[in-house]
């Protein structure tokens, strides 16, 4: 069952410096910022980041990055940040580029006790250098393995006090694999209801998963594209 | 081509390859502008792989959502039918199969299907994001890109030259120039677009390409 | 997009003797019977089973069972079935026992494009025979396959007229995961909707997956172990 | 021992082995038991592999609906906090090591933790079930069992006879006699049942048993 903390601050007791680290969110699409901003308040370095991107420049994972508390990132995808294309280039962070599938099963594989699976994605391209390659019933496979952390930070819409989740549209996106791969999995919501509020049929991700819960003390709503139509076309 | 980007037009006669009750994904860039051309009276379910079945068009600026996003981060709606799952889900859909066809960029094809689309080593490199489940997992990956670069070489090669995305994967390239088919005997030429005779394609591709006998001049 | 049938009956043009056939349910729970049961009334025969349990004696998968139109099963569990058993026994159905999570685990391999899996369950017993071993990270897997049908056959309680589908309680169970591995799959419902009722974040399988649909003539609501406490205890 | 059966003892014995906040998965058999003896103001979530998180109590006869099973096939109720899922996540679960406790009953265990349960060559092949899930996955296998066949014969070997369910796997074994722990240097005995002495226990065991300075006698 979760642990309800006071605040964001309080959640940073459980990442240590040299740890492994997954963060939720695609861009700054549910991005569990206010966990994210409280870490970067704190002297923990030498963080290991599993997250699908590396977010924008100075903010969410970009703020990580441009303290130089990350050491090394896996992530599907690193544009849209200049400041770690930088570090990148000058060899001050490793970067393991993961196709966002694969990134995908393999923090879902994490938590479901799957060691490791064969995929096709990535065969014969550099993702599968060093890996061990095979064809089966006629497709040629790479084997992946499980990613774990030691801390997995998440954002969800709404938590139930025992820590059922529910997340919201396109916001869901990597959090709730990672909430099954953290070892402390801290998940911030913009609110938290009774036991029994949420429909047993519609939680995303059930209280089994969830360690600590914090409600969000502020949501900035970023949007990094912003497309629109006008009203009359 | 009066008016229409070369872009346009691409996008435009990409639509053709669409079949009623079609789920696709369309990769960032040309692929996108398809959603514009879609035949009236075909139902197509658009996928995104951040998590969304049912892509809808950008949303009146009073309704943009910080929640509602495609692939390429941009505010999108949803429609009647939509909906939502997490990226396991998401790419389980794209590398099971269940996606009835890829439409994706690309920065160089060879003659046997390999296409190279997501680093320069040295100059860019921004990942690989879901371009190499896409067509590890498409029976129906559809390439849309310019035939030549800027200074006029060609990007329809023997062999990439660039790091890989996905190996023998691409089935059709529509590019600015024409329309080529891979099959087990190389490229085929079925179309040119406007402007373009057979000979200005051939002579523009690197690879080799042979000429359908039914090969069509000037078709978009 | 699904394609509404008119009954359970017509459904089975699409079943062909010889072909592999997975059934939803857990036991009689969520069993799509009036599928099952159009089946029992053809001439198909010659089916490899893929369902959870045998089912109980001339009922759901029991009456396949019964007509002998099944030479293989792949199931957990064969209790509840005397029919099942003497066939077993007799050596007239191919019967292989595989452990109830690697079975859900195969299913979704199959629909999710995995073709094999590292895990544990398993080894160093039975299940284990023939199979490749390996310790992976300190822990000892063998290698499992997925597995995919011709057709499978899911009982869901809603779908909106596109596919997407709805489960009820503990009756979702092994539905939406052969929803995801037949190439063919067929939904019968208790209540077919309009597209945009059902919630897109409250959606359990979307209609990707879905090429069927009927609604069920009729349901037994039928009960295996029939517990219940008295008012006043 | 007044009024109690043997079945009943063990489920009480086995339900000291909660601690507050734990997600524990009830075999059939006695493990269902336990969910009776939880002790009052613990908070403990019962897992069903069928598909259920928060287990209830039975219904009332009137509210009984087939959609509502535990793994045991009974009908069940749910409790503020429940959640349904399918056959995959709830293995993910299980598998994963999530499940804070297992309890299941065996026919054999042997010294080295190795569980037999699931079927007798020749005679009863019902099939594990999630059994061979539940072991491999759990960081916390404790079984519930007869000491000894209806003929008298040690169930607790030094090697099971039957097919194996899962290899050195189970941590604690509670049966009508006594409660054993798993070492790696073999069966340790911590405690006897009412009725049983130390002596009894271990000239009931075929498996090579270490007794504990501690050892407590008749505490169930």
């Amino acid at each position: 069952m979760a642990k309800i903390l006071a605040s964001s601050k309080d959640a940073m007791a459980h990442v240590k410096s040299g740890m492994t680290l997954m963060v939720g969110g695609f861009g700054v699409c549910g991005l569990p910022e206010n966990l994210v901003h409280a870490l970067a308040e704190t002297n923990v370095k030498d963080i290991t980041l599993i997250s699908n991107n590396g977010s924008v420049d100075n903010w969410g994972n970009g703020k990580l990055i441009a303290n130089k508390q990350i050491v090394k990132l896996f992530a599907s995808y690193i544009g849209e940040n200049s400041e770690l294309a930088e570090q990148f280039i000058s060899g001050q962070i490793d970067v393991e580029l993961v196709p966002q599938g694969t990134l995908a099963e393999r923090i879902r594989a994490g938590g479901a006790g799957i060691p490791a699976f064969f995929t096709p994605t990535g065969f014969g391209t550099k993702v599968a250098e060093g890996k061990e390659a095979r064809n089966i019933n006629g497709k040629d496979c790479i084997l992946e393995e499980a990613l774990l952390a030691d801390v997995s930070f998440v954002k969800a819409h709404k938590a139930d006090k025992l820590g059922n989740l529910v997340f919201n549209k396109t916001a869901q996106n990597f959090n709730p694999l990672m909430a099954t791969a953290g070892k402390i999995t801290i998940v911030e919501v913009e609110e938290i209801v009774e036991n029994g509020e949420l429909d047993p049929d519609e939680i995303h991700l059930p209280s089994i998963y969830v360690n600590y819960i914090v409600k969000g003390e502020q949501y900035d709503r970023r949007i990094e594209k912003r497309t629109y139509s006008s009203a009359t076309s | 081509m009066t008016g229409v980007s070369k872009k346009e037009r691409i996008a435009q006669r990409l639509a053709k390859e669409l079949q009623d009750g079609y789920y696709v994904n369309l990769g960032i860039g040309i692929p996108t502008l398809v959603a514009n051309y879609i035949p009236d009276g075909m139902d197509i379910v658009l996928q995104s792989e951040n998590g969304l079945l049912g892509i809808g068009p950008y949303p009146l600026e009073k309704d943009m959502d910080p929640d509602l996003i495609n692939a390429g981060k941009e505010t999108i709606s949803t429609l009647p039918g939509s909906v939502f799952f997490n990226s396991a889900e998401s790419f389980a859909m794209i590398r099971g199969g269940h996606v009835d066809a890829s439409f994706l960029g690309a920065m160089e094809v060879s003659e046997n299907g390999d296409i190279a689309n997501y680093m320069i080593p040295g100059k860019m490199v921004k990942g690989m994001g879901g371009a190499m489940d896409l067509v590890a997992g498409s029976e129906n990956v559809i390439v849309a890109m310019m035939h030549t670069s800027r200074d006029g070489k060609s990007k329809v090669l023997k062999e990439c030259s660039l790091p890989l995305t996905g190996l023998k994967c691409v089935k059709k390239i529509v590019s600015d120039m024409g329309v080529m088919e891979v099959t087990p005997n190389g490229l085929v030429l079925l179309e040119t677009a406007e402007g373009f005779t057979i000979d200005d394609v051939v002579n523009a591709t690197e690879a080799k390409i042979t000429v359908s006998e039914n090969c069509l001049v000037g078709t978009y």
